[in-house]
């Protein structure tokens, strides 16, 4: 990499750096990140990344409501979280400045676009004076760069129009902070080339302007010299980069395969679920069949209508979609049908925070229907994990012929990390067997259960002889006729209870991470697992004992889950809601589970959690 | 494992002698005495012995509401689903299944109030699904509210003094909704019925038919100014394709367009036959159908029967099936493992 | 009233007795019941009652599924339930008995229409002999009467059709059994003749058979003597009977009244709530605007945009509509509006038995929404309380600005019992103050709190000067300004949550009705009272002590709940639904609340209480 | 306290001078720099102080949507609800304040997709609801899925290989669904936009406005064949009452019914301006709106603008008012005491 430079200045190693990239909307923060993101991982080292852009299209330019943000934490070991807060901090105008600084500690280093600093954009976000020279930033290292004259500047020649060149000096600040982590540029240069391919203009300013910002890195005397943060030595396989709903498309893709059930993919767009109907609409080839509903209820009910017919239904959302199908859930549940419901968990209530996550929907995908109608929950921990998720969510809807609920959220689903590819052909069979004939005399009986599982035959249109109907008022066990009788109403509710319940005999045991004498359990579900870990790694590394028990399934839960809560003196439940699981725990196992809650719309902090788990621990 | 074969467990259609019987399950009716839905259920019974279909090939799908309970009727494979949510549920079923013969059942509530938006979808996108409605102009299993086809004055339930809601027209929403097929029949003909059922089985995409259908216990008699015997020659205008559109014992009225398109009786001895509006179910642009849709606002005019507009548009599913083909042609089946590796990858030894 | 005939045999003085009318859902035993009922209550008995019909509008004829029987417990005391099994059975069909008998205790009176035990009917539901000669039924008491052809007989020269008389043998079933209970007769009559004023047949075919009936009791030898039961010596007052429903309705119009809001009453009919639609949309000269939406979603926009305009909004469904209300009900947590949503709760999941009752939403009330959205929840512990309950709602939304769910069910909703008129002046003034002023400097901000109750000022579109925006996106407090700062989101959804939490200070602590020594508390909510109530009054009438507490307020619960259920050593909660209460219970105070669970779509019965208390105290 | 003087605290509407800037509110607008929304904003604006409606009396209500921020920059109440459900909670709004001036604005998936349902029932109730539509053809807020509008074979993010949905044609849609005013005008001309608004402020009843609107980020252009200056005259139909319908630089162009009574444009030099077809707002049959509805299935061919239908019927809730008022004359107002007592009672003493 470094020879692809004629500069003499050695790098600097570090271990590991937090770059946050800020600037309007219209910057192309995202695109700069995601480029940034590509390289490092390309480049071997560890990564996670926390993009946060505003719920407007467009916010207006130069104002704080405006400023998008992409954040990287990069490493040569493994990591979990994208960092608490950035070593460097890229400030593309004084909106993304005003907005940002506050979390760009003492030391730390501030690379502005010293050109967007104008009276305007100044007094816009109320700058009395500009914080570059009135010294209010001096605690700073600040490097100051003339970004956009730089790249027009640098376009000039290829005849782009300045208001058009302009646009690319975010490629510019790409192109300097890639030499000053060495990072290699043939790579970005490649992407910018066949991306704008149609754009020769567009594609010639892009590649100038991110070469004009490497260069200005090695020749500029603004830094002494450049940083290098070597690969990680990561579990040895083939490794891609990958976002949550890109995690999550996949794992639907391959359960499909593996149950031999072509999907049927139903839903309404909605941030931030949206990019799973796009990605999985892109692979016709595997007989996948989107459609994008009129509604989420008409989501459902395709689905449900596939799933009836003999196909994987899906249908994802985000918390008010999830409202919306509630009823037709409810249904599923009374036909007994294999179904997934995907919950990509933003900020609520209503409306909300539609760009930012939170984990607020828990309590919905557990009883958010009327009547007893229980249904299995899994959930993911980290934006690779989404995989595994899905693959478990639909072999657990397929065997016990159940709706399940998958639960992500913004965080897992925009940010990204390294993965670590399955072996293909090592994922679990998950082969269904349809019913094709008569299970009781020369009958079928639609509800007659798998002992074990109490799972219900799945006949399919199409099979001769076996004819039936299904509906959602209730049913005689076994012949599935129309039954009003209270005692068997009774029986249906527990049994249809008991179903869902034993799937704790079919899932793994909650694993704990603890070292001997840990007093403090901290247990976890969902995003927060990277913020947990780093936190309790924090509080080894000042010698203290701690445990972490982080679940995947959270209905039923783990068959060892209440001794394992009981097992410590205390339980700390740190949630990005108000409580919700630490309710459950509580309900469950009566133990005085304890909440540590923040609503940001952002993930928690390592340190919060460090200092509350040390606090509890010390305390 | 992507194409449907796979999941069609019998593929084989060949012509097949089956009967009322076997098209009839095992469960006792549950309509009142004297109901409408009963001369429908067996009109359907008697019809579906004629077309070639098993009926392990066939689906029904209903919401809620006494004519949704149609399909524990039936036996073939069946939904009775929730309020309103057929549509969509029956869109499921041919998307995932193009090899089935997908009909749905409902209400005038289930399909025009609750349902009204799955209902105008599904016929824009064309869906191959035989869409029944039975109006009677109630809510019938609540037990007699009115409905978004009641009439305005209406005293029911939950109106003692009287209705204010201005009743929809069935036919022209679903023409204004890009229905590709739709009819309208009544419970008192079996013949007209099970003519119109059977036109609309042909039809390869949506079909919406309007059944009236009479609810004898909370809106008792609703059509009986029309479907009476005594009065459908005269209240009744029958629609034949390529025929001047006529009704009346001996066919002396008939209807005309004015200059505004707009449909009207007239005496066929005042204007003469070749005045007549010659009926063409296949106009491209649905405009004329509508107006015909406009000929009656209630039904104590003369109103027309049969089927107003049949025209062919490519079928949702079919076209899925399509984009499926095509993909698999131009990039192949699809290949796990080369997905997982597509974009940028790196090894770690 | 035994003056009205000239029987010379006294009546027989009864405490209590317990009637069960059973026949084909066309014999009109609703009708029979409601009469019989009417006729009590006026006589002056503390009564409850029970129907119970099929969800067909008509089942089929004679068949199991078609039986519709209504229950009735008169009494010459205080009583809180219709009684577990019934004293008396009148079976009008084989159907009917088949299915009633198995309820009738040994030595009970079955009263049998013989003449539908034909042949037919009989093996229609299974009967290979004739129950009522083939000594089958030797265990009962029991009395044949011919009552269609005497019903026939006495219509012959009215010159009706045989059809049409045959369907006035209710009417002298009622006839009879007003005989044996001594009921007086000139009210019925009346009844009859103003109901049926329009159709002189009928109504003069009603009359002669209810008249036959009676006399058949005077004149046949088959009784040896009626019955008496005397009139309850209930509180002083004006009484009248009521059904849940109506009492529903009654108390909405009363808040509205006291509240000087309009009410807009939007609602899709659904079964057990529409009879709230239609009883609300009789009194437009309250003012009342009635909406029959085209969905529940509709139906709670509706109510949500009269909110918005200053009217009372309310809407009301069952289980399906109440998870279609979902998003509905977050945008008004949101919007931080006054709504009312009531939810009839019947038999789920799903379709589920929509003609039963069931307590089985209350999570779905308390949770059935994305993102930290809660609200205060009320409920309805009898019929007539209903009518409190209703009020209460009222005066927490329109104080707090806030949805509230009121939870009733299928048995309150359809049963009734006498009910002791308030007085009208002595009603809450619920009056509202409209914001008419800014309230910040020269600006008006819609979300400036009192400081006390936390509610904002509503102020209504009209009013010059405080033009305002609100909406489901989150809000700035104070300005209500669209924001998506993490702090102020974090702020927020605490701030909404304490705002509910704080109601405890401003509802009565909940009320034990405890014996000195008990170690067993009965906790319940809703319908489950009169149930429970009864079986306390059992295991007290054993010498036993126990303490019974019934929460009215579900969310938040009363101050003083903690210190109640951590006051016993034992703690049960019987509820209609697998231990939804419990559940919170233990979730909120860590005490084992022990569930009592039922859920066959009909209330408890006060025997099930009582062993199941006495095993706790004893055991 | 039933009566609404109770609810209106300013009853006075007397004429008032106000200004384009007693309707902006005080928040920054937040749309794309070139998006259509900003002209309809401003026309809207620019337009209000004309009628004399004050600020407080006016209430905008919207669902989700880019389109559906508009309330937040208008100085009335205003209601930003949730996706699809505007025309409820302004129905709402509307029966429980007859005296307010009631605008809904929505998006083509707010509207037609999600809200489908509400739109059509609140039409045929007749609220008087001014809705306004903005139709991009697009996706917008969510970033460029396509719509109940987008044209078969879009590419968009959610149909990579091109969309298979059958739009739908909204004036169709609102024709079939018994609307009493329908009018369609576009971002281009503040012109004809203020005139059309003002003419849907005029009806009293439903007033349904499409306006085709750009979304230059996701859509740019989609009207451009049709709106673009250059091609207006030859592209945009205007709808004049009482005159023939004419169009092109020199009014070259008409439009006739043929004799299905289906509209179709004609050069006026082949037929003679007397067979051109009359515009008539104010026929009572809808079906020469709907015929010219069908002239264009894609804003690519000549499109009619204007008002198509403008008919009086009574109003949803001035009809509720008068049950309101005709119950208090029959029966008095309400009385408590007396209701509680209605039925049997009696007195334990
Ligand atoms: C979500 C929901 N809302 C309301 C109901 C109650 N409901 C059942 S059927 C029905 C309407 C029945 O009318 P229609 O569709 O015309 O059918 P009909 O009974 O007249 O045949 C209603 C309101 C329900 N089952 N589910
Ligand atoms: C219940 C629900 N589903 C989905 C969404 C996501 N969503 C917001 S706006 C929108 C559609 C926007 O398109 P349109 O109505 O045409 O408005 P535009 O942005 O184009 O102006 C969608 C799908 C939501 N907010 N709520
Ligand atoms: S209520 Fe009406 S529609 Fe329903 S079954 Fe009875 S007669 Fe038929
Ligand atoms: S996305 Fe399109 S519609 Fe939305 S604001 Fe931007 S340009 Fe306008
Ligand atoms: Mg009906
Ligand atoms: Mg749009």
């Amino acid at each position: 990499m470094s020879t692809e430079t004629t500069d003499t200045r050695q790098p600097e190693t570090l271990d590991r750096v937090v770059i946050r990239f800020a600037g309007d909307s219209g910057d192309g923060m995202q695109l700069t990140g995601d480029r940034f993101t590509d390289v490092s991982a390309a480049f071997g080292n560890d990564l996670a990344t926390l993009p946060n852009f505003p719920a407007e299209i467009r916010a207006p330019a130069g104002t704080i409501a405006g400023v998008s943000s992409f954040q990287i934490h990069i490493s040569d070991h493994d990591i979990v979280t994208p960092g608490d807060v950035p070593n460097v901090l890229v400030a593309m105008n004084p909106a993304a400045l005003r907005a940002n600084i506050s979390d760009l500690p003492v030391g730390g280093t501030l690379l502005v676009n010293e050109d967007a600093f104008d009276e305007r954009n100044l007094t816009k976000v109320g700058y009395e004076s500009n914080p570059l020279d009135d010294g209010s930033l001096s605690a700073y290292r600040i490097i100051q760069v003339p970004m956009t004259s730089i790249t027009l500047e640098a376009c000039k020649e290829l005849g782009v129009k300045p208001r058009e060149a302009e646009r690319s000096k975010n490629l510019f600040a790409l192109g300097l902070v890639s030499w000053m982590y060495t990072r290699p540029t043939k790579q970005t240069i490649d992407w910018i080339e066949q991306k704008f391919a149609a754009k020769p203009m567009v594609r010639d300013a892009n590649v100038a302007a991110f070469k004009a910002g490497y260069h200005f890195g090695e020749t500029a005397e603004l830094f002494d010299h450049p940083f290098e943060i070597p690969p990680a030595d990561l579990e040895p396989g083939r490794y891609r980069n990958i976002t949550g709903n890109l995690a999550t498309a996949y794992g639907l893709i391959a359960a499909s395969q593996t149950s031999k059930l072509p999907m049927v993919y139903a839903s309404y767009p909605i941030t931030p679920a949206s990019d799973i109907l796009h990605e999985l609409s892109k692979h016709k080839n595997f007989g996948i069949r989107t459609l994008q509903a009129e509604d989420e209820i008409a989501a459902v009910g395709v689905a449900i209508g596939a799933a009836f017919a003999g196909a994987l239904g899906v249908t994802a959302t985000s918390g008010p979609g999830l409202d919306l199908k509630s009823e037709g859930i409810g249904l599923a549940i009374s036909l007994e049908l294999p179904l997934i419901i995907i919950d990509v968990q933003r900020g609520g209530p209503s409306t909300g925070l539609p760009t930012k996550t939170e984990q607020s929907d828990l309590m919905l995908a557990m009883y958010g229907r009327h009547g007893e109608a229980p249904l299995p929950i899994v959930s993911a921990s980290s934006s690779s994990g989404c995989f595994d998720a899905a693959y478990e969510a639909v072999r657990i809807a397929v065997k016990y012929r159940t709706p399940v609920i998958l639960l992500t959220d913004g965080y897992l689903a925009n940010g990204s990390e390294p993965w670590r590819l399955p072996d293909v052909d090592g994922l679990a069979d998950l082969t269904v067997h349809f019913a094709d004939a008569p299970n009781h005399g020369d009958e079928f009986w639609p509800y007659l259960r798998d002992p074990e599982t109490l799972a219900r035959p799945w006949a399919i249109p199409g099979t001769p002889g076996l004819q039936h109907r299904v509906g959602g008022l209730e049913k005689q066990d076994g012949t599935g006729n129309v039954n009003y009788d209270p005692e068997n109403h009774d029986f249906m509710v527990r049994i249809r209870a008991e179903k869902v319940a034993r799937i704790a005999n079919d899932i793994p045991p909650v694993l704990v991470d603890s070292d001997d004498g840990a007093r403090v359990l901290v247990l976890g579900w969902g995003s927060t697992w990277g913020a947990i870990t780093a936190g309790v790694r924090r509080v080894r590394a000042r010698g203290k004992p701690v445990a972490h028990a982080h679940l995947t399934h959270l209905n039923p839960f783990p068959a060892n889950l209440g001794e394992v809560v009981a097992g410590y003196d205390r339980v700390l439940v740190p949630e990005m809601n108000l409580g919700q699981l630490s309710k459950l725990v509580r309900a469950a196992y009566l133990v005085d589970a304890e909440s540590l809650t923040k609503v940001h719309g952002l993930p928690f902090r390592a340190a919060e959690l460090e200092a509350k788990i040390l606090e509890m621990i010390d305390g | 494992m992507a194409d449907d074969a796979s999941l069609a467990p019998n593929g084989d259609t060949t012509a097949v002698t089956l009967t009322r019987k076997d098209f009839q399950s095992d469960q006792e009716v549950r309509w009142c005495p004297g109901c409408g839905d009963y001369s429908i259920l067996a009109a359907m019974q008697f019809l579906l012995p004629d077309f070639d279909v098993k009926p392990e090939n066939m689906v029904f799908v209903s919401g809620i509401g006494c004519a949704a309970r149609f399909p524990y009727y039936m036996n073939t494979y069946g939904i009775h689903s929730i309020h309103g949510r057929a549509p969509a549920v029956a869109t499921g079923v041919a998307l995932a299944r193009p090899d089935l013969d997908v009909w749905v059942i409902s209400g005038d509530g289930d399909a025009l109030s609750i349902g009204g938006n799955h209902l105008i979808h599904s016929l824009r996108r064309n869906v191959n699904l035989k869409i029944l409605m039975f109006n009677n102009q109630i809510y019938g299993l609540t037990k007699g509210q009115y409905s978004p086809t009641s009439e305005v004055g209406k005293v029911t339930k939950s109106s003692p003094f009287g209705s204010l809601d201005h009743p929809f027209n069935p036919i022209s929403v679903a023409l204004g909704a890009e229905a590709s097929f739709v009819a309208r029949t009544h419970d008192m003909d079996r013949k007209h019925l099970m003519e119109t059922l059977h036109r609309a089985h042909e039809h390869k995409g949506a079909a919406f038919v309007e059944v009236y259908q009479n609810c004898n216990v909370f809106n008792d008699g609703a059509f009986a100014a029309i479907t009476a015997k005594e009065h459908r020659s005269d209240m009744l205008i029958p629609l034949e394709h390529g025929q001047p559109i006529r009704f009346g014992a001996d066919g002396e009225r008939g209807v005309m367009l004015n200059e505004y398109g707009e449909a009207h009786v007239v005496d066929v001895a005042d204007v003469g036959v070749d005045a007549l509006l010659v009926h063409d179910e296949h106009r491209p642009d649905p405009s004329v159908a509508f107006s015909l849709s406009r000929l009656a606002d209630t039904p104590t005019e003369p109103t027309p029967i049969g089927v107003l507009r049949d025209v062919q548009r490519p079928t949702y599913e079919g076209e899925v099936q399509r984009q499926l083909v095509t993909a698999v042609e131009r990039s192949g089946p699809g290949d796990l493992g080369a997905l997982l590796e597509s974009g940028a990858t790196w090894d770690v030894a």
